[in-house]
């Protein structure tokens, strides 16, 4: 059964995946994207991240992909991107030497059994109670850090697409004068 | 049963996918498309490992690396839409001032 | 249901947080201080910005050594000191080259949040030092690196756009490869604690051929990741452009914060495998490290742009000190401490010349800021910035008395000491090279010298002071003498580094 | 006493840092009194301290250790003993004139400043190389003076070049270039010296390496010895790598007599007299041998040359590399003490020769030819007076225990090597002082004597100023006077350079070794006398003469080089660069440089701008990664 699931999965993950690649169509590209996600977090409950899996749900397929679909909205791609893809042969072999490398690197053996586990799920908590254990204890501070990061991205965000970026105070001699003083929020 | 290996390899090969999208794309949205799968396979792999081992630090890890792609979307977009005022393009072959 | 878990306070030992505590708090003040009042002006954040550094060094100094905290995922060792230390101080000279000539302002300075985001940068890169928790390692990577994209683009001029999503999007790839690098030695180990790892391994046996395979693909990826962060071969190429795209002192800054970050984390990861003695790291790291330095030594030769120049330089220092990092000796990392707090004054000055020389609208040719022409002739111009970018050049050659000098000395002779005591030619090789790039180096940065001393002068003499004003000439001043009075503190400065780094085992 | 070293070593690097401080503005005379009087008050601390070696003992002062770390110790400091004491003396004296005299003769260049900025700065160097406890120091002083010795040799680098014909050396940067070069190729060797004797003993120290110098085994001990000398060689323009020290005579006159007669070129002397504990060893005895051949061989070819030389800088060049060849000759066969007694009597008359010719030269709007000169007794008396003092000191005239500096010095080493049985060096070296008496009188007589050639040049001769001829005069009174402190002086530096005692038989003889040497030389005289004094007559048969070509060609030897070497490498290089874009070659930049810019160039394209690119060239990367890996673990395997 699972490895039925497994393989169910696998496959279309990586078709989607491909598209998404290969498409020319951005709206396809991010659809195909987003399913693929999708089907990842199935992955994860089958590993029995069921958190996990909700935060890729959440996380991935509503917020990110949310973004993305304003992005593409913004710049106005609904049309075939057009792309200059030179030699598509030098990508496809780079990419797949990679592949492969990566495919001979984990098909050798691990140390595995003889490693005991330093934080092992606490017997009879769910899953999302023995993440919120190890979370708020052992990783309390990438969490904040977490926080602190997410943060940045905001600021970056709004800095970034905000209008006083029109007009560069690097290149003009004189100030712009709305701009000296803090400006616009 | 299927093994820590096929997790791991399915990880590898959605990763080689995603670097084949990073080298191939020349729309910068769509090049950031690609390397959000390249996380994503990572996180097969967290996950696959930290169910192998029975121990929660993959989960972190994949945990994580979800929050930090979160937040390379916002400051990746927010670079696109500048880029996109200044250059009116998101072809990054129009980006090729500086060279040498 | 669950049993409550409890933690004493003690356990948690909070003064290990305090450094990155004191930058993240002073970044949410500056931006609470601008919400509540937008009218200030930017002196004030330069100033709090500096007087949070202040305190942030304090801390870190008076940090104990070799203390773990929260759960054993922070730790305070020798090296995140050490390294904290230098990263703080050239934030320290970075803030104030804010302050250029008054009205002629650059576009970041106009926004507060460029200081807070400046200050979750350094947090960011403190906490990347002061872990060996790889995950923590790859948010703390992660934090820096987003606001230090921000931060280029900022400077929004097309270059600056352009450096940033150059650098953003190859940071993307770089941050790919470092988590699959952590899954490889992840699935190896079961562990991303870097103590942990290094027992596993070491109780497993390293010389098992069959565990050669995964562990030296891990390798491979978190270097390509590394080599990303630190400017190597071939994953260098964004250097030079985003260099030149950002404001000088972004480019100076980030020619060694950054770095070092990553070198000491590199130090950390690959410290492992070379006490293990599995060679092949070492000889990996060697090799990619002679590519480095000696490509980029020609590439600066055939620049035409002084900033582009320091910018392959920083690279073929780089270089440099990777091939110090894989000896894993104490005198061998020392010495890698010591040349980051040399080349740390130096090159920050050298690019706080070309800031002061920047100019908005005059530019010298189409594509370049900071042309050779630019300079030459510069000391019948204005003859006291003459002597000191001159001095900078020196430095950066590798002439002695002057800072950079013993920087290059001691690493040179750690790694001759290193070929004596294994009695191997391959780094007396390893020493002819580093010593044969160090002479090419000097090729490029005494052309510097002798377009400004033997060139006739430009038409036009105004160029070279655009930004000049009182901060930034005190800023300079300090750097130059820092790096002319070498000869006077590199002793119990190398005793102090020394001291931190062996008592941390490396 | 240690402040008194300080003073002595930083007074002129003060002199030289005040006078760049208006490197490139007009000429101001403040500069030419400052940096003199600051070279004049070293002087005196060195004859202060001279005084205190003599009465007291040697002084030892530590700067600072230069790192200390670990197994790495490089003490630095200074040592002044009786050795360095006389060479800071004899320095600081000659460089004192100097500097008084280039007041007046840099009177009208436009790069008065500079001139006095380098000046300093070489004599800086000068006494780091001179005052140094450890090779290291002494290394960065012979670097120092090289550089300097570079700059002032170019110091007229607007002079375009001519061809070889027209002027020997070509052109003033042709001829810095070229020094600097031949001494670059020296410099390795004492570089390797250096290392060998770090590597053996682990010390630079002097007093460290000199005391472990019996442990060593031979072959290192010849090996740093014949690396010490190969740089040696080339600071002191020893053959084969003479060429550079007579085209140097581009530079200033000033410079040509302080550095090129009497300071820097004997640097080489100096270094094999300061490491005489490693030359006196039994193993290197034949190292020291060939010291002395190639020293007497020096002198002897060095002196031919000059015979039928025209220029008056170049003769004295000739001659300054054939008393090298003497001093040489002396340390070689053990008698340091000799040599350094030679140097600094030497130094006194060759100085005061070459400023006397300057002095001509200033009267004859530059012009050297001797043939072209002739009666200029008449107005110019004092340099006269002093030319011939020189001349005479050179020739080494004497009798009977009263003479000239040159008659002590260099009688002492021709009887050396009778006494070391070395008869062939022996007579060679009689022969020459035959030769030496002959070229010097032929200048003198060529230029004061006989009739007024320079008036078919429309050239009205001058005196030089007075305070000029005032300030030459302590170099006059030396030049006659010095050879009496000889005894003095032996009891002097015998404290710390092995002493050297002539055998009974020697002994016995001297004085009739003394009078034959004497004979030569005024028969040199004598015969100079008799062909130059009533004018010049030239001989078109000689001139035409093999042997006469072979000596003005200076045996074809510049012209050999830049055949064997310079063309070739020259054809070599725009056979293979021909079409390498000439926009990126730099003024600066070339030689090996172009090589380099080439790959730099080729490798440059790589960097295309273009963001696809630099992400497939970082997915290459990996995979280059994990080629180098699978290498590097052949290699490790290979090595286990």
């Amino acid at each position: 059964m699972v490895m039925i699931a497994f393989y169910f999965f696998a496959v279309l993950i990586t078709l989607l995946f491909l598209v998404t690649v290969m498409s020319k169509n951005v709206l396809y590209a991010m659809t195909s994207l987003a399913a693929g996600m999708v089907l990842i977090s199935g992955l994860f409950f089958i590993l029995g991240a069921d958190f996990l899996g909700a935060v890729q749900l959440i996380v991935y397929v509503g917020a990110v992909m949310a973004l993305y679909s304003f992005a593409m909205m913004f710049f106005d791609m609904s049309k075939d991107v057009k792309e200059k893809n030179g030699s598509a042969a030098t990508v496809f072999v780079l990419g797949g030497a990679i592949a492969l490398m990566l495919v001979v690197v984990f098909s050798a053996p691990v140390i595995g059994q003889g490693v005991s586990s330093l934080y092992p799920e606490a017997a009879g908590a769910t899953n999302p109670q023995a993440v919120g254990l190890v979370l708020f204890t052992k990783y309390l501070v990438p969490f904040e850090v977490a926080a602190v990061m997410l943060l940045v991205a905001m600021i970056s965000g709004i800095i970034l697409a905000g209008k006083k970026m029109d007009a560069s105070l690097s290149t003009t001699e004189e100030e712009i004068p709305e701009m000296t003083q803090g400006g616009e929020k | 049963m299927i093994g820590l290996g096929h997790y791991l390899i399915l990880s590898g090969i959605l990763f080689s996918i995603g670097l084949v999208g990073v080298l191939r794309r020349k729309n910068l949205l769509m090049l950031f498309f690609a390397t959000e799968i390249m996380l994503n396979a990572v996180n097969i792999a967290f996950a696959a490992i930290s169910n192998h081992y029975h121990d929660m630090a993959g989960q972190m890890f994949a945990f994580f690396v979800i929050a930090v792609a979160a937040s390379e979307v916002a400051v990746g977009l927010g670079l696109l839409v500048i880029l996109y005022k200044k250059y009116g393009t998101l072809d990054l072959d129009a980006y090729t001032v500086m060279r040498g | 249901m669950l049993e409550p878990i409890s933690v004493s306070l003690e356990s948690l030992n909070l003064i290990t947080l305090s450094p990155m505590l004191i930058a993240i708090v002073g970044a949410l003040l500056i931006l609470v201080i601008d919400l509540f009042k937008d009218t200030l002006d930017k002196t004030l954040y330069v100033m709090l910005t500096m007087l949070i550094l202040f305190i942030d060094i304090g801390a870190t100094y008076s940090l104990n050594i070799n203390e773990r905290g929260f759960f054993d995922l922070l730790l305070a060792d020798g090296l995140s000191v050490v390294s904290q230390l230098i990263i703080l101080l050239a934030s320290l000279f970075f803030v104030p080259l804010a302050l250029t000539a008054s009205n002629k302002r650059f576009h970041e300075y106009a926004y507060p949040e460029y200081f807070a985001l400046f200050l979750f940068m350094v947090a960011g890169f403190q906490f990347m030092v002061s872990t060996d928790n790889l995950i923590l390692i790859f948010v703390g990577l992660e934090t820096a690196s987003l606001s230090l994209y921000t931060l280029i683009a900022m400077h929004n001029t097309r270059g600056a756009h352009e450096a940033a999503v150059k650098y953003f999007t190859m940071g993307a790839l770089a941050a790919g490869f470092f988590l699959m690098g952590s899954v490889a030695i992840y699935a190896l180990t079961g562990s991303v604690e870097l103590y942990e790892i290094a027992k596993i391994l070491q109780s497993q046996g390293a010389d098992e051929s069959a565990l050669m395979l995964p562990m030296m693909g891990g390798v491979v990826l978190m270097l390509v990741a590394v080599g990303f962060k630190v400017s190597l071969f071939p994953f260098h190429m964004w250097t030079p452009d985003v260099y030149e795209g950002s404001s000088a002192p972004m480019a100076g800054y980030m020619s060694i914060v950054p770095k070092l970050a990553m070198v000491v984390v590199a130090m950390r990861i690959f410290g492992i495998y070379i006490n293990l003695d599995i060679e092949a790291v070492s000889y990996l790291i060697i090799i990619i490290a002679v590519i480095t330095m000696t490509l980029s030594n020609m590439m600066a030769l055939v620049q035409k742009d002084v900033k582009r120049m320091l910018a392959y330089s920083s690279i073929s220092h780089a270089g440099f000190v990777m091939a110090a990092l894989a000896l894993g000796t104490t005198k061998a990392n020392s010495s890698i401490f010591l040349y980051y707090a040399m080349f740390m004054v130096t090159n920050l000055g050298a690019f706080a010349m070309l800031w002061i020389s920047q100019h908005k609208k005059k530019h010298f040719d189409e594509r370049y800021d900071h042309p050779f022409e630019k300079f030459s002739g510069m000391i019948s111009v204005s003859p006291m910035a003459a002597v000191i970018m001159g001095i900078f050049m020196l430095s950066l050659a590798g002439v002695p008395p002057f800072s950079l000098f013993w920087g290059k000395l001691y690493l040179i002779s750690s790694v001759v000491d290193f070929a004596v005591a294994t009695a191997e030619t391959k780094y007396i090789v390893l020493a002819i090279l580093m010593v044969l790039n160090s002479a090419i180096a000097a090729y490029y940065y005494l052309k510097l010298v002798v377009y400004m001393f033997l060139k006739a002068p430009l038409a036009s003499d105004t160029v070279v002071y655009a930004n000049q004003s009182r901060p930034l000439n005190v800023v300079i001043g300090v750097l130059a003498m820092v790096t002319i009075t070498s000869i006077f503190y590199v002793q119990p400065l190398l005793e102090f580094i020394t001291y931190l780094v062996s008592s941390s085992g490396y | 006493m240690e402040n008194l070293v300080y003073i002595a070593l930083f007074a002129p690097l003060a002199g030289s840092l005040f006078a760049a401080l208006f490197g490139m503005s007009k000429k101001n005379i403040i500069t030419g009194i400052v940096t003199s009087t600051l070279i004049f008050i070293s002087f005196v601390a060195s004859a202060i301290l001279f005084s205190h070696v003599m009465t007291v003992g040697p002084v030892h002062v530590r700067m600072m250790d230069w790192i200390m770390a670990g197994d790495m110790l490089i003490p630095f400091g200074f040592l002044v003993d009786q050795i360095s004491v006389t060479m800071m003396t004899v320095v600081t004296l000659v460089s004192t004139v100097v500097h008084i005299y280039s007041n007046g003769y840099m009177d009208h260049d436009k790069s008065f400043n500079r001139f006095f900025s380098y000046l300093s700065a070489f004599v800086f160097s000068m006494m780091v190389l001179v005052m140094s406890d450890n090779f290291l120091g002494l290394f960065i002083g012979w670097e120092g003076v090289g550089v300097c010795s570079w700059l002032l040799i170019g110091f007229w680098y607007h002079k375009e070049d001519v061809s070889r014909e027209v002027n020997p050396s070509i052109s003033p940067s042709w001829a810095a270039n070229e020094a600097f070069i031949m001494n670059r190729i020296a410099d390795l060797g004492m570089l390797v010296g250096i290392f060998i004797l770090y590597w053996n003993v682990g010390s630079l120290q002097y007093d460290v390496v000199f005391a472990a110098l019996p442990n060593l085994s031979d072959g290192i001990l010849v090996a740093a010895a014949v690396a010490l000398f190969i740089g040696a060689m080339g600071k002191s323009a020893q053959f084969p790598l003479h060429t550079w020290l007579t085209d140097a005579m581009e530079g200033p006159t000033p410079v040509s007599a302080l550095i090129h007669a009497a300071t820097m070129v004997t640097a080489g002397v100096f270094l094999v007299i300061r490491a005489n504990p490693l030359y006196s060893m039994e193993a290197v005895h034949w190292v020291s041998y060939f010291i002395a051949a190639l020293g007497t061989f020096v002198a002897v070819f060095a002196a031919s040359m000059a015979l039928v030389n025209r220029d008056l800088k170049r003769i004295i060049a000739f001659s300054t590399l054939s008393q090298l060849g003497y001093m040489f000759a002396a340390a070689g066969l053990g008698a340091y003490w000799i040599a350094l007694f030679h140097l600094a009597a030497h130094a006194f008359f060759k100085a005061l020769l070459f400023l006397g010719a300057g002095n001509v030269m200033h009267a004859m709007d530059g012009e050297l030819d001797i043939f072209k000169m002739g009666g200029l007794k008449k107005v110019m008396r004092w340099t006269y007076l002093y030319m011939g003092v020189a001349s005479l000191a050179l020739s080494g005239i004497g009798i009977a225990g009263i003479g000239f500096a040159g008659y002590f010095s260099k009688d002492a080493i021709i009887e050396v090597a009778f006494n070391e049985h070395t008869y062939v060096l022996w007579t060679i070296l009689v022969l020459t002082a035959g030769l030496t008496a002959f070229y010097s009188f032929r200048q003198v007589f060529l230029t004061f004597h006989g009739n007024e050639r320079y008036h078919a040049l429309g050239i009205h001769p001058h005196e030089m100023y007075g305070y000029v001829l005032v300030a030459l005069s302590p170099l006059a009174i030396l030049a006659v006077v010095a050879g009496f402190y000889k005894d003095w002086f032996e009891h002097f530096v015998t404290k710390l350079l092995p002493e050297y005692h002539m055998s009974e038989h020697t002994h016995h003889i001297a004085w009739i070794l003394g009078l034959l040497v004497i004979a030569f030389a005024v028969g040199g005289i004598v015969l100079a006398y008799i062909k130059y004094n009533r004018g010049l007559k030239r001989n078109e048969k000689l001139e035409r003469s093999f042997v006469y070509r072979l000596l003005s060609n200076q045996y074809y030897i510049p012209i050999f080089y830049e055949k064997t070497i310079s063309k070739p490498y020259a054809a070599l290089s725009r056979f293979s660069w021909g079409t390498v874009d000439q926009k990126v070659v730099d003024a600066t930049v070339d030689g090996i440089g172009k090589f380099i810019k080439t790959t730099g160039d080729t490798t440059r394209k790589i960097q295309t701008g273009n963001l696809s690119d630099y992400l497939r060239w970082m997915a290459g990367g990996a995979l280059l990664l994990v080629a180098i890996a699978f290498v590097a673990f052949k290699l490790s395997q290979g090595a286990h």
